[in-house]
């Protein structure tokens, strides 16, 4: 279905305003913020794409990057909390 | 067009609302507190509308092809979208909590109980 | 500060994920011949999971648990299972395939799980050494104490 | 049509060269190793992409494909990106465990600091 | 028993000791050195045995994963090995020297922590370079690339405790992996162009279509290969690492892996992937310019080292300069005869530069042992109480500068040969990069000959699993000597002829269906 | 709009954004917004790698470029420094 | 009994998985991987997961967490058009308020506090067992209510949710 | 000097790379049709043979264990030296054991 194709490329510009976001935050917890926006909507993007080209097993790409982006969030806020070193 | 189609449309489009809306909230919203009410909170809910859309898809080519993998693409979509329920509300937490320790004041802040909490027990 | 951890609700919410992606990351590994995904890909999603249960939990609930002879030899045993599967159809050719081509088992019609010859066995040595591979690596670097000068 | 693809992938080669060459300090040259790899990972991956006309290709696993019949794109580079992005990965968590090992003689991450020893 | 069947073990022996080594290593200190002792030496073994049935048999092709490489097409799918006579001297090469060196660490690294991890590393340091020198497919050729080299970053920076190996080890680590992705690239581009991956395939297709991307590509892979040979304008790792690693990483490293990784993958790229596809007379001169840089800026700088060691890298610097230059006279001149004395003098040189260097870098180790420094000021008349150790070392200095009786003399008189055929002025600049090397061994020389200082009076010869390499290493470059161009003729200018042998090298591997 | 410049035209937005985080990776002058960066272009090149119809690839993208790449960096900076030494 | 309940979890997923790969049912040698799977996952993480987890073993609870799923989500639906006319219209009077609980285990806070960070408006901040209370960032705390007394107002109905299910 | 000369090799690099990005010289992205068993012919023959031949469904993990299966043995080799490298370095120092 095509509408998959343009519910995409709208998510893509809205990644690309978060990329503005990580750009301009002033601090870093700002950043993040971009970031885990930006892990959200890269998650809703590959399950959209993953109908729009009509194959299931792309789904679980989506289910991976679900399950770790936020590692990375959570190493960087123990990081900004000092739990590190 | 029928009403399953149109019903994915309607999904489609809460879900790229909402999703463009957080984004929005990112650039419009004063600090980080702020900020992540719009972002986190609102893509996810606008994902889970793109889940739920794919996922009438799904259910919708299952009862007219009845192939396994539409049953698949249903299930594994549902469990991506659990995934992200558990693990979104997290980091946003973390983010905050880090946000707030590492010296992020909120901005506007009518009332600041935490501030409070963590000045009395460091002096 | 060695064990810090990250406050209940993080805790908690590793405690529920942590089985989750250690399962998924199963599936990665075993489904490899089939769907995307296989050794190294399932292996790093597991680690994921270690490097999870490390921030979550702090580096004193990890020095309990991980003991690094125990994974070292692991990740050898990952790398010898790789070779003897590989060296099992030596009489033809290193690396030959010949559970698909004349074995007992592993050659099942393909897009079942019981196919592909030694690729289901390949997938699993992989996964465990990239898994206890990258857990020790991190570990590694975790437990160096910070030197200020 | 512009290859855009392969323009991004040698500027992102370039910006990596760039940030090798100008940038001082370890871990930065760490991240621009990481970023030249990328951009020959993707410039692998767009070569072995392939259109035809008006039909988007899909990938090569014959897993629940009996239903559609796109052309699949070439399953040889992704095999050969695979095994480059484990052996960046190595290279990476490397060249982390020598540069904490450095900054502990020289309590600094300056490249600059590391001339004691006469090319 | 035939080739083909003992060629795999040639991998598998090697990596299954680095394997089982934690595991092995549990056991306790004894059984992880006998482990690796006994590993090497099979390695040693299964090589002596490749290197015959190559020479008595022609080049062999071997197919992983099935009988023939190409399948069901007429075009190879599968990886191959393909061993012709320079590949098999390359791995007698590496499995002897990496044997004695793994001897020579039974004693010599005695008193350092972590040795488990170092067996292990040297184990797969040997595996990479095995790997290197028999593979037929491009991109299995920088997965080897790869491991040697991040073995050796390891290995470099060992000694954790010193500023010196950490130093070095970054700076090796960091030219190092842009080298390699440099090939890469170039790999990438040749992948892109000609949709193959083959070396022997990959041939025949450049010959049919030499495109720009091939000659870029081929940039890509000359700039990083020099990178990883220790080339001149980007000789500085070479000289920080070598002197950082404990000695007998330094032998290996100085010995094999700038060979492997840089010469002998630059030759066989040049000579059996483009062959005469390019224009061979402008790349011939590129590496001769290179050449004579890294000549003249290796060797003069060796004289004005007070640093042992450093001494040696230098000189190794200065050696990598002669080889490069028989290689690129070998691809201007390709074809006449004046190249295939210049290609059989660059490769003579590289295995007897091996057994030389190797020498004295694991002297060099035994007197830091012994005394601690290795600044030569403080080394003066170490003869009369480390006797063996100087005579050692005078047969390695005395090889490395061309006395006639040793080996040395032979391979350099063929490139001073070639090269005056070729362009005199080459062999002018040859000559005085000798005259520096001369002066800078002979520097060494008067130290270890001068007056006993207070330092060296309590220092004595090593023991016995330090001695017995040294003395073996001692005695090959002697009895290579004794025969110079009996092995010259018989085995240094047939390797010649088979890398220069292109169709012959395609013809293995198409007609070895 | 047919999908394959749709699809084109994705692929676009998505290289857009790759080269923007890479150019942020070198221009922070802060290791951890450096690190930040480098993790959001492993993120988006894995997106990429999906629309070339690369999946294992873009899984094996995913689980580094988010879980271990970013983890060792940051241990990295937390064992080091966080700020790159300003230019002389 | 944490291995069962982690045996229990994993097997479901790996059924919810690989549902499909006969017909629209199970082959069988998926079900009997996905029990030597699940019993390796959940052997290994049988302290992780925890001795205090065998509670959700109760069937009813699971009714009632598909019985909270509707609620959860009608709260995310209000609050997202809450939040969607702030960013529009840029009214907000944020603050950190402390809302005090009645909450007993780890479950619990974890259930409440995600709740409430996944409904826009409220995001926990940090949450304290040992005084009983949240720390929950308001994007428009109302007039009087700086210092709440009870968590009625912020948490809605959810908090009695978390009782509920997480005891 | 010496950073004007990288930069100018750098320039260089970027230039030849952009020109050989241009289809009429060299690559190509997207072949299809006659291109694709022209400069693809290697894809092609796993795409067609793969199943039979190795017997998973998904081609990738077919070439990346049986038919490039020495490759991922490297792979292997590689991130075993790697880690063995990083807690070889990583190890206390001597003087810190003491």
């Amino acid at each position: 279905m095509m509408a998959f194709f343009y519910a995409m490329v709208l998510v893509g510009i809205a990644g690309l305003i978060s990329v503005l976001r990580l750009i301009l935050g002033p601090t870093v917890p700002d950043r993040v913020v971009g970031v885990d926006t930006l892990n959200t909507l890269v998650v809703a993007g590959m399950v959209l794409l993953g109908a729009a080209y009509d194959r299931t097993i792309y789904i679980d790409i989506a289910i991976v990057y679900a399950l770790l982006s936020y590692i990375g969030t959570l190493v960087i806020a123990k990081y900004l909390q000092g739990g590190l070193a | 067009m029928n009403y399953v189609e149109t019903l994915i449309y309607i999904f489609l489009g809460i879900s790229v609302a909402f999703n463009l809306l957080g984004s929005f909230a990112l650039l419009r919203f004063p600090d980080v507190y702020t900020r992540l009410h719009g972002a986190t909170k609102c893509t996810t809910f606008g994902t889970i509308f793109a889940v739920f859309a794919v996922v009438t898809h799904a259910l919708y080519q299952l009862h007219r092809t009845g192939d396994s993998k539409y049953l698949q693409m249903a299930l594994h979509s549902f469990i991506a979208l659990i995934a992200l329920l558990l693990t979104n509300p997290t980091g946003a937490h973390a983010i905050a909590k880090a946000a707030h320790l590492s010296g992020v004041k909120p901005v506007r802040a009518v009332v600041d109980a935490y501030e409070e909490k963590l000045g009395g027990g460091s002096e | 500060m060695n064990d810090f951890d990250m406050g209940v609700i993080v805790r908690t919410a590793a405690r529920a994920t942590i089985p989750l992606i250690g399962i998924f990351g199963a599936y990665v590994v075993m489904h490899g011949h089939l769907t995307p995904g296989g050794g190294f890909q399932g292996g790093a999603t597991i680690a994921g999971a270690g490097i999870l249960f490390l921030i979550a939990f702090g580096l004193g609930e990890m020095k309990k648990r991980y003991n690094k002879h125990l994974y070292s030899a692991l990740e050898g045993v990952g790398g010898l299972v790789f070779l003897g599967a590989a060296m099992l159809g030596i009489g033809t050719a290193f690396f030959y395939n010949t559970l698909w081509h004349n074995g007992p088992f592993f050659n099942g019609k393909p897009g079942t799980l019981l196919s592909a010859g030694f690729l289901p066995i390949m997938n699993l040595a992989v996964g465990l050494k990239v898994f206890t591979g990258l857990v020790s690596a991190l570990t590694a670097i975790a437990l160096w104490r910070r030197w200020k000068s | 049509m512009i290859q855009f693809q392969f323009i991004v992938a040698f500027l992102m080669i370039a910006l990596g060269i760039y940030a090798f060459l100008a940038k001082r300090n370890l871990l930065k040259l760490v991240l621009a190793l990481n970023i030249i790899d990328s951009g020959i990972h993707l410039l692998l991956i767009s070569l072995g992409y392939r259109m035809e006309l008006n039909e988007v290709p899909t990938a090569p696993i014959y897993t629940g494909y009996e239903t559609l019949k796109s052309p699949m794109v070439g399953p040889l580079p992704q095999a050969l990106v695979l095994t480059s992005i484990v052996i960046g990965v190595c290279v990476l968590s490397l060249a982390v465990a020598l540069t904490i090992n450095a900054y502990r003689h020289y309590g600094t991450l300056d490249v600059r600091a590391l001339r004691r020893l006469r090319g | 028993m035939n080739g083909e069947t003992i060629l795999p073990y040639l991998i598998i022996v090697p990596l299954f000791g680095a394997f089982s080594m934690p595991i092995i290593s549990l056991a306790g200190r004894k059984a992880r050195e006998a482990w690796a002792v006994i590993i090497s030496g099979i390695t040693l073994l299964v090589g002596s045995a490749v290197f015959h049935s190559v020479y008595e048999n022609g080049p062999m092709l071997y197919t992983l994963g099935a009988k023939s490489p190409f399948g069901k097409a007429n075009f190879p799918v599968r990886i191959v090995w393909e061993v012709d006579l320079l590949s098999a001297l390359m791995v007698l090469m590496v499995t002897l020297v990496a044997f004695l060196a793994v001897l020579y660490s039974l004693g010599y690294m005695k008193h350092d922590t972590g040795l488990d991890k170092y067996y292990t590393l040297i184990l797969i340091l040997e595996l990479g370079m095995l790997g290197i020198a028999i593979t037929g497919d491009l991109f299995n050729f920088y997965v080897f690339l790869e491991i040697m080299s991040i073995a050796s970053y390891a290995l470099v920076a060992f000694r954790n405790d010193t500023w010196e190996g950490i130093e070095a080890g970054i700076k090796y680590m960091f030219v190092g992996s842009i080298a390699s992705s440099l090939v890469l690239l170039g790999i990438a581009l040749l992948y892109g162009q000609y949709g193959t991956l083959t070396m022997g395939y990959l041939a025949v297709k450049i010959a049919q279509n030499p495109t720009v991307v091939a000659k870029v590509a081929l940039a890509f892979f000359i700039a990083g290969l020099l990178f990883k040979s220790g080339a001149s304008p980007v000789h500085m790792w070479l000289a920080d690492a070598h002197p950082a690693a404990p000695s007998s990483i330094s032998a290996m490293l100085s010995g094999l892996v700038i060979k492997i990784g840089g010469v002998y993958a630059l030759a066989r790229i040049l000579f059996s992937i483009y062959g005469s596809s390019v224009n061979m007379k402008t790349v011939g001169w590129v590496i001769i310019i290179f050449a004579c840089i890294t000549l003249i800026v290796g060797n003069a700088m060796a004289v004005i080292q007070t640093d042992m060691k450093r001494l040696l890298a230098y000189s190794s610097v200065g050696q990598i300069g002669y080889i490069l230059l028989g290689i690129g006279i070998g691809l201007a001149a390709y074809g006449s005869r004046t190249g295939d004395i210049a290609l059989a003098g660059a490769i003579y040189h590289t295995f007897n530069h091996a057994l030389m260097k190797a020498l004295l870098f694991l002297i060099a180790g035994a007197v830091i042992h012994e005394l601690g420094t290795r600044n030569l000021n403080e080394l003066s008349g170490l003869a009369k109480t480390m006797p063996k150790t100087t005579f050692a070392f005078l047969i390695g200095a005395a090889a490395i500068v061309g006395l006639p009786p040793l080996n040395g003399f032979a391979s350099k008189w063929l490139i001073y040969e070639s090269s005056a055929m070729f362009n005199p002025i080459l062999a002018t600049i040859a000559v005085i990069g000798t005259a520096f090397c001369t002066a800078a061994y002979v520097r060494v020389l008067y130290t270890f000959f001068g007056k006993p200082s207070e330092k060296v009076m309590n220092a004595r010869d090593p023991d016995a699993t330090m001695l017995w390499p040294m003395i073996i290493l001692a005695l090959a470059i002697i009895v290579m000597g004794l025969f110079p161009w009996q092995i010259s003729d018989k085995v240094m200018i047939p390797v010649a002829k088979a890398l220069e042998n292109q169709l012959g090298y395609i013809a293995t591997l198409m007609g070895g269906a | 709009m047919n999908a394959v410049d749709l699809d084109m035209l994705i692929q676009a937005i998505i290289l857009l954004g790759v080269l923007i985080t890479a150019y942020l990776t070198i221009r922070y002058r802060d290791l951890l917004s450096a690190a930040l960066a480098s993790a959001a272009m492993s993120l988006l090149l894995s997106l990429e790698f999906y629309t070339l119809h690369a999946p294992d690839v873009a899984i094996a993208e995913a689980a580094v470029g988010a879980g271990v790449v970013t983890a060792v960096v940051v241990y990295g900076i937390a064992k080091t420094e966080r700020w790159e030494s300003e230019a002389p | 009994m944490p291995f069962i309940v982690a045996f229990l979890f994993a097997y479901i997923v790996w059924l919810l998985l690989t549902a499909g790969s006969n017909g629209l049912l199970w082959s069988t040698e998926e079900l009997v991987a996905g029990l030597i799977f699940a019993a390796i996952i959940g052997y290994a993480t049988k302290d992780i997961v925890g001795e205090n987890s065998t509670r959700f073993l109760n069937p009813v609870k699971w009714l009632g967490f598909i019985a909270y799923a509707p609620v959860l989500f009608w709260g995310m639906v209000k609050a997202n058009f809450d939040v969607a006319y702030r960013v529009i219209t840029g009214k907000i009077r944020p603050g950190i308020v402390r809302v005090p609980v009645d909450l007993e285990n780890d479950a619990q806070y974890t259930i409440l506090s995600n709740s409430i960070t996944l409904t826009p408006g409220t995001l926990t901040v940090e949450a304290d067992p040992e005084e009983k209370a949240l720390y929950v960032h308001w994007i428009n705390v109302p007039k009087g209510l700086e210092r709440p007394e009870s968590s009625e107002p912020v948490t809605g109905p959810f908090e009695k949710w978390a009782r509920r299910l997480g005891r | 000097m010496k950073r004007t000369l990288a930069y100018l090799s750098l320039l260089f690099i970027l230039g030849a790379l952009l020109y050989i990005a241009n289809p009429n010289y060299g690559l190509k992205f997207g072949p299809g049709g006659e291109d694709w068993l022209k400069y693809r012919y290697t894809d092609n023959y796993y795409i067609e043979h793969g199943v039979e031949e190795v017997g998973g469904t998904n081609i990738v993990t077919d070439i990346v264990f049986d038919y490039r299966g020495y490759d991922t043995l490297g792979e292997a080799t590689v991130l075993f030296t790697a880690i063995a490298g990083a807690v070889a370095l990583l190890r206390p120092w001597r003087r810190d054991e003491e």
